[in-house]
C-alpha cells in the first residue's frame, strides 16, 4: 500500500473523487495552476483540466456564494479557502445561505458543499494563519464539521465529505500536513462523518482531543505511560455532529476526562463535550472534567506561538492532576 | 503577457472598455455615456421608435396582465398584513414594469435569481401566487418551487444572491446548457461587497448572467445619492469590464428590450451585462415602514403619473388591444383567483413538531433527534398535566 | 423618574453620551433620517446634528471596517447593525481587526467601539431577524458581549459599553424593546460589564439566564411558586466575560442549575457555563446541570418560531426534572 | 429630488462621470481612457516633460536613497529568512518606485494604510527598520508606530484595511483637520469586497482618501487578467464616481507626480481618488512562494531592465546630482546600519508570559487571569520535576 503523508492522502481524495464524479470542482485561489500553497491540489488541474480545477479571483465571499449556486445546479463544489484566517470575509455565505438552503427550500434545493481549509498553529505563520474556530462552525446549524488527525482518516474522511449531500467544514490540521506518513489505499474508500475513534484503550480516564492536538496528545501518553497512567484516548474526527456514544461508553468506564483543544478555551468545544458528558453520564464522573485549551486570546504571533497551543508536557500536568483528584 | 501590451494601449475604446461591444444597444447606451434608454413615455406614447422592442401582441398583452396581476396581489398582500393575517412584507407597488418586463425576456427553463422585490418576475417565470403569500406568512414552503420552475427562493440578505446567479452561471458554462441567469438586486444593494464579488466572478469568467438592478431611489430610508456617488448605477460595470445601460425601469418596453438584448449577449457566450431599472418604490419599504419619516408626498406625487402600469395600458388602449371593459373583468377575474389562495393559506398552520428539525440536515443529527424527543416529551407531560 | 420601555431606554442613553462626549457617533444603515427600524436612535440626529448620527450606505463591512479608522483617530463609534442576522457580512472586521487591534499593537492602538444590534427571535420577523448567536461573539477573542434584560439595564449597560475601552457587542433583545417600562434615571450611570445579577434569591435551584429568556424564566416562576420550588434566578447581563463568582456561589449553595438560551443547544452559552459551573463548583452539585435551549436548527420562519424558543412552560418542566433528580 | 435631473443627464461628461474634475491631470488621464501616465523612460530619459513633477533635488534624492535603502533592507530579510532567522514575509523587489514615490507626496502628520508590500513607503513615512524586522521575526513589536507615526500597521487580510483607510479619512473630516489618508492594496485586493465597500465610504463621505494599487500583475500565482476583465484597474474608479488613474508604478516621478496631485485633490475636499501603479514583483510572493510554478523567468526578465531603481539613478548620474562612488559608499552605509539592527532584533526572544496576556483587553478578564495563572503553575510543576 502506498505511504502518504496527510498532504498526499488528501490531493489523492481529490483526485480519486474527480476522476470517479464529474460533478466534483475544485477550486479557490491559487488551486489550480499553483496546486494550493501547501499543494493539496498539486497536479490536479493538469490531470482534470481548467474547468474541473482552477484559480479564482481573490474573493473568498464570491468563492463561497458561487458553491450555492453550483449546488442548485447539481454539482458538488469544493472550495478551498487558502487560511483558517481568510474564511471570515465568507461567513456571511456560509451562515445565511450554505448552512441554510436545505431547511429554507424544505430538503427542494441541497448544498453537498465542502468547505476545506488549512487550520490552526504550529506553523511559523503569519498572523491569522494560525487559527482553530471550529467551535464557531459547530455552533452554526446546519454543518458538519470534520477534522481529521492522520493521513488515512484524512482520505476517508474527506471522501464522505464530498460525498456528503449537505455543506461539510473540513478543517485540515496544517501543523500534520508532512508531520507523519502513513499507508493509505488507493482508491475509494470512507470514514463515516459523526463517528469518534478510540485511538487507545485505558482504564484510568478518557483524553479527548481532535487534530493536530491528537499529534500533542499521543506524545504526551509517552509520559503517562512512565507514570502507569492508563489513558483512553479519543480521537473526535467530528466535531459537529459529536459522536456521543463513543465519548459516554468512555467516560462511564474511567470517570475521569480531560478534553484539549487548540482554539480558545471559552465557548470552545471542550465546553460542548463537557457539556455533553455532564447530561450523559454525571453518575459516573469520580472528577470534575477538565479542559486544556488555547488561550481567549488571538493566537499569537510566530516568535511566541509555543506559549500559546497545548504541549504534550502540559498534557501531562493536566492528566496528572486529573489522576490525581479526590473528591 | 498579456497585460503589458493591453496597458500600453492609449487610444479611448470604450466598446473595449466596457466589454465585447457585440450589441449595438449597449454601444449607443454605453455605461459612462449617462444615457438612459426610454422607449414609451408616461402617456402611452412611442418616443423612440427606433428602440422599440419585437414585442408580439400576444405577448405584450400576457406581460401587461402581469403587471396587473402582480399589483393586485401586492395590494391584497399589504391589505392581509394590515388584518393580521400575514407577517411583515415588502411592498411593490410601482416596480412591475422593471419586474416583468425583465422576466419576459427569459426562456422557460432559464434561471431567476431574485431578491425579494419582484413578485412579478417571480410569479412570470412560474413561481404560483400561493408560494408567495405563503412566503409572507412566514412558512417555508413559500420558498419550494414548483417542479420544473428554474428559480431560487427570495433572499433576505442583501445581494448574497449575486454570486449564487454567478455560481448557477459557472455551472450552466460548465455543463454546456445555453441558459442563462437573470438576477435581481436593489440601489442599496450595490454598496454590498456581494455586488462586487459576484459580478467580478461572472465577469472573469464569462457567465451567462444579466444583473438587473431595481433601482427604487431607496434603501429604506437612504436615497439612492446617499448610497453612492457614481451618477448612475449602469456606470459600474466599468469596474467589471463589462457592458452597463440604465433604462426607464417604469417603460416596460425599454426593459423588455435591453433585457432581451442582456440575454442574448449572455446566451451568445459574451458573459454577463449590468442593467440599471430607474424606477420608484411607490409604497413604503415594507409594511412595517413609514416612508413619511424619509420622503416628502411632493416626491411620491412626481412619481404617480408615472405609475408602469399607467402608461401600457394607454398604449394598449390606443392600439385597441385592449378595453376597459377587459380591464374590468380582469381585475375581476385576479381578485376571484386571490381570494381563493387566500382563503387556503392564511388557515394554514405552523409545521408539525417533525418537520421543524427535518431538513436541517439530509438525515437527523443525534443532536437534532434528542432536541425532538424533548420537546415530544414536554408536550407528553404538559398533555398529562392538561 | 421617567418610565421607559427598553427602546427608550437605549435611545436616552444614546442621547446622554452623545451629549457627554463629542467622540461618540451612531451611525449605520438608516439611524439618521429614519431614527433606526425600531426607533432606538429617533431624534438623535435631529438633536446631534448630521455629523454625530447619520446614515451608511448598505454594506455592514464598511460600517465596522470604518469603526476601526475612527477609532484610531481617537472617536468612539456607535454602530448599529440592522439586524442580528446582518452581522454576518462583517464578521471578517470584527474577528481580524475589531476584536485584534489592540493585541496586534502592544495596547498602542484600542476599538472602543460598540456594535449595537437587536437579537434573538419573538417578533413575527423575515429570515435572518431572529438569531441568537452570543456564543459565537463569546467565542471571538477579543471582544465583550453584553446583552440586558430590563430598560434600567440596558441603560446603564450601554454607557458602560460606549466607555469601555475595548470592543462590545451589545445585543438588544427584540422582543423586549416594547415588552415592559421601568423606572430609568435620566443622567449618566453605569452598571458594570462582567457582572451577572441575582434577580431573586432561592434556595432549591439555580436558574441562569440573560436577555430575552429572562422574560421568560420570570414568567415561569409562576409556575414554580405554586410548586413550592424555590428558584435563585440569575440574570447574566454579560456573556463575556462571564461572572462565574455569582454564579459559583449560587450553585454552591443550591446544588442544582438550569441554563436557559434561546440560540441553537451545541456550541452555545449554556455549554460554557455548564463547564465553567464543573470547574469552580463540581462538588457541590447534586444533579447533573441542565441547559434549555433553542434547536440546532436555524430559527424557523414566523409561522413556526413559537415552536423554536423555550417558553415558561418548557422552563418549568425543566426545573420540575431538576428538582425531581435524586443521585 | 436630484435624481430625476441626473438621470436625464444625456451629454457624454466624464468630469462628471469620475468625480468633480478639478485636476487637470485627472482630465488627461481619465479613467476610462485608457491612458497611462509616464514621465522617465526605462533608461532614464524624460519622456513626457509636461507631467514632470515639481520635485526638488533634495527630495528627489532622498526619494532615491529610500528606494535602495528599501531594495537593501528587502534582499537582506530574504536572505535572513533562507538562513532560518526570519519567518515568513513579503517580498518587495521591484516595487521600490509605487510605494516610495507615492508615501513622498504626504505631509508628516498625513495617514499611511498599508497592505504588507510597501516597506519603502512605511520606512519613508517613518517606520523605523527594525520594526519592519521585528514584524518579519513575528513580533507583535512590529505592530508598534514609534511615536507620532500616523501608520497603521501591516494588515493580513486583503483589502480589509481599505475601509480603515475610509474611517480614518471619515475622522479627519469630523474633527475639521486638513490631513490625507494613502492607502495601499494589491491588483488582486481589488476583487475583495471590502475594496469596493471601502471606495463607497469615502466617494460618499467625500473621504481625503487616496487609495493606491499596487498592480504588481500577480496575487500569488494568479494572474491580473485572471483576477478581473476590466482592462484597467484605475477604471474601477468610475463605480464610485471618482477620478482613476493608471501611472507607471516603476517610474517615481509618474507615481510622485499623481500621488501628488491627487492628495491635494484629496486636501481640498474633493474626496478620494483612485490609482494605479503598474509594477511588478520581480521576487517571490513570499520567501515561501515559487513563481517557477506559475510564470516563465521568460517574462522576468522582460521586467529586468524596467526595475526601477535603475532609471532614477541614470537620470541622477546625467544630472550629477550622483555618482557611482555615492552609490557605494552608500550601499555600505546601508548594509551597516541594517546589520547592527538585525543583530538586535534576531536574537529578540518571544513575548514573556505575562506580554501573552497583556492587552488582548485593556485589564485582564478574570478567564485570563486563569488562564496566566494555569500556564504559570504548569511551569512551576515543571520547574520543580527538572
Ligand atoms: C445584509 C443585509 N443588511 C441589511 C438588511 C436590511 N434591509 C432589508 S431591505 C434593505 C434595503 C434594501 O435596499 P435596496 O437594495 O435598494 O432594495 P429595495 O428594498 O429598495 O428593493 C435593508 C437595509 C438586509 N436585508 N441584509
Ligand atoms: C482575505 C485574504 N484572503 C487570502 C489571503 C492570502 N493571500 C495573501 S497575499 C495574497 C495575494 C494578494 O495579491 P495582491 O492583492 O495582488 O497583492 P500582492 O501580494 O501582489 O502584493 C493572498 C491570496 C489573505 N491574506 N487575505
Ligand atoms: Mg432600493
Ligand atoms: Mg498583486
Amino acid at each position: 500500500m502506498p505511504v502518504m503523508t496527510m498532504v498526499q492522502a488528501l490531493n489523492n481524495a481529490l483526485d480519486v473523487k474527480l476522476a470517479d464524479d464529474p460533478s466534483v470542482l475544485c477550486f479557490g485561489e491559487d488551486v489550480g495552476v499553483e496546486g494550493g500553497v501547501f499543494r493539496v491540489t498539486e497536479h490536479l488541474q493538469k490531470k482534470h483540466g481548467t474547468k474541473r480545477v482552477f484559480d479564482t479571483p481573490l474573493a473568498e465571499s464570491s468563492i463561497i456564494g458561487a458553491c450555492v449556486g453550483m449546488s442548485v445546479m447539481g454539482l458538488r463544489p469544493v472550495a478551498e479557502m487558502q487560511f483558517d484566517g481568510f474564511v471570515y470575509p465568507a461567513m456571511n455565505q456560509i451562515i445565511t445561505h450554505i448552512a441554510r438552503y436545505r431547511y429554507r427550500t424544505r430538503g427542494q434545493r441541497n448544498i453537498p458543499a465542502v468547505i476545506r481549509f488549512p487550520y490552526g498553529g504550529g506553523v511559523k505563520a503569519l498572523e491569522l494563519h494560525s487559527e482553530a474556530m471550529e467551535a464557531m462552525y459547530g455552533h452554526i446549524p446546519g454543518l458538519k464539521v470534520v477534522i481529521p488527525s492522520t493521513p488515512y482518516d484524512a482520505k476517508g474522511l474527506m471522501i464522505s465529505a464530498i460525498e456528503d449531500n449537505d455543506p461539510v467544514i473540513y478543517q485540515e490540521p496544517k501543523r500534520l500536513y508532512r508531520a507523519t506518513k502513513q499507508e493509505v489505499p488507493d482508491g475509494l474508500y470512507r470514514i463515516p462523518i459523526g463517528k469518534a475513534k478510540v485511538e487507545k484503550d485505558g482504564t484510568d480516564m478518557t483524553v479527548i482531543s481532535y487534530g493536530a492536538m491528537m499529534h500533542v496528545c499521543r506524545k504526551a501518553l509517552e509520559f503517562l505511560e512512565k507514570d502507569h497512567i492508563s489513558v483512553e484516548l479519543i480521537d473526535l474526527r467530528t466535531i459537529y455532529p459529536l459522536d456521543w456514544d463513543t465519548i459516554a461508553e468512555s467516560v462511564k468506564k474511567t470517570g475521569r476526562v480531560l478534553v484539549v483543544q487548540e482554539g480558545p478555551k471559552s465557548f470552545g468545544v471542550a465546553a460542548e463535550l463537557i457539556a455533553t458528558i455532564n447530561e450523559k453520564c454525571f453518575e459516573y464522573l469520580e472528577a470534575p472534567p477538565m479542559r486544556l485549551c488555547g488561550n481567549d486570546t488571538i493566537p499569537p504571533l510566530p516568535r511566541s506561538e509555543d506559549l500559546y497551543c497545548p504541549t504534550p508536557e502540559r498534557v501531562h500536568y493536566y492528566c496528572r492532576k486529573l489522576a490525581d483528584y479526590q473528591i | 503577457m498579456a497585460i503589458e501590451t493591453k496597458s500600453k494601449k492609449t487610444e479611448k475604446a470604450n466598446g473595449q472598455v466596457n466589454g465585447k461591444g457585440a450589441s449595438s444597444l449597449f454601444d449607443a447606451f454605453d455605461a459612462v455615456s449617462g444615457k438612459k434608454l426610454e422607449v414609451l413615455d408616461p402617456n402611452g406614447k412611442v418616443l423612440h421608435p427606433e428602440w422599440m422592442p419585437d414585442l408580439d401582441d400576444e405577448l405584450l398583452l400576457a406581460g401587461y396582465k402581469m403587471m396587473k396581476y402582480a399589483r393586485i396581489v401586492d395590494l391584497k398582500a399589504v391589505n392581509l398584513q394590515r388584518q393580521g393575517k400575514l407577517y411583515t412584507l415588502p411592498v411593490n407597488r410601482g416596480q412591475e414594469a422593471a419586474a416583468v418586463g425583465s422576466a419576459m425576456a427569459l426562456r422557460k427553463d432559464d434561471w431567476l435569481v431574485p431578491a425579494f422585490r419582484e413578485i412579478g418576475a417571480y410569479m412570470w417565470h412560474g413561481v404560483p401566487v400561493e408560494t408567495v403569500y405563503k412566503w409572507y406568512l412566514g412558512l417555508e414552503s413559500g420558498s419550494v418551487m414548483p417542479e420544473g420552475v428554474n428559480s431560487l427562493p427570495t433572499s433576505v440578505p442583501i445581494s448574497s444572491q449575486i454570486p449564487h446567479a454567478a455560481g448557477i452561471g459557472h455551472a450552466i458554462n460548465y455543463k454546456g446548457l445555453d441558459q442563462v441567469v437573470l438576477c435581481y438586486f436593489g440601489d442599496g444593494g450595490t454598496s454590498e461587497g456581494d455586488f462586487s464579488e459576484g459580478l467580478n466572478w461572472a465577469a472573469v469568467f464569462t457567465c451567462p448572467c444579466v444583473f438587473f438592478c431595481n433601482n427604487n431611489q431607496y434603501a429604506i430610508s437612504v436615497p439612492r445619492d446617499q448610497q453612492t456617488k457614481a451618477q448612475t448605477i449602469a456606470q459600474k460595470a466599468v469596474g467589471f469590464g463589462l457592458p452597463g445601460i440604465q433604462v426607464d425601469g417604469n417603460d416596460l418596453f425599454a426593459v423588455y428590450r435591453a433585457t432581451k438584448e442582456a440575454v442574448d449577449y449572455a446566451r451568445s457566450g459574451n458573459g454577463p451585462v449590468l442593467i440599471e431599472a430607474v424606477t420608484y418604490r411607490m409604497g413604503a419599504h415594507t409594511t412595517s415602514d413609514d416612508p413619511t419619516k424619509y420622503r416628502t408626498s411632493d416626491e411620491e406625487k412626481i412619481w404617480e403619473p408615472r405609475d408602469p402600469l399607467i402608461r401600457v395600458k394607454k398604449y394598449l388602449l390606443d392600439k385597441q388591444l385592449w378595453t376597459e371593459k377587459q380591464e374590468t373583468a380582469y381585475e375581476e377575474e385576479c381578485a376571484a383567483k386571490i381570494d381563493e389562495v387566500v382563503s387556503h393559506v392564511v388557515g394554514l398552520g405552523p409545521n408539525s413538531i417533525p418537520e421543524l428539525f427535518e431538513h436541517q440536515f439530509e438525515t437527523l443529527t443525534n443532536s437534532l433527534a434528542e432536541q425532538k424527543r424533548d420537546i415530544e416529551e414536554f408536550l407528553a407531560w404538559q398533555g398529562k398535566r392538561g
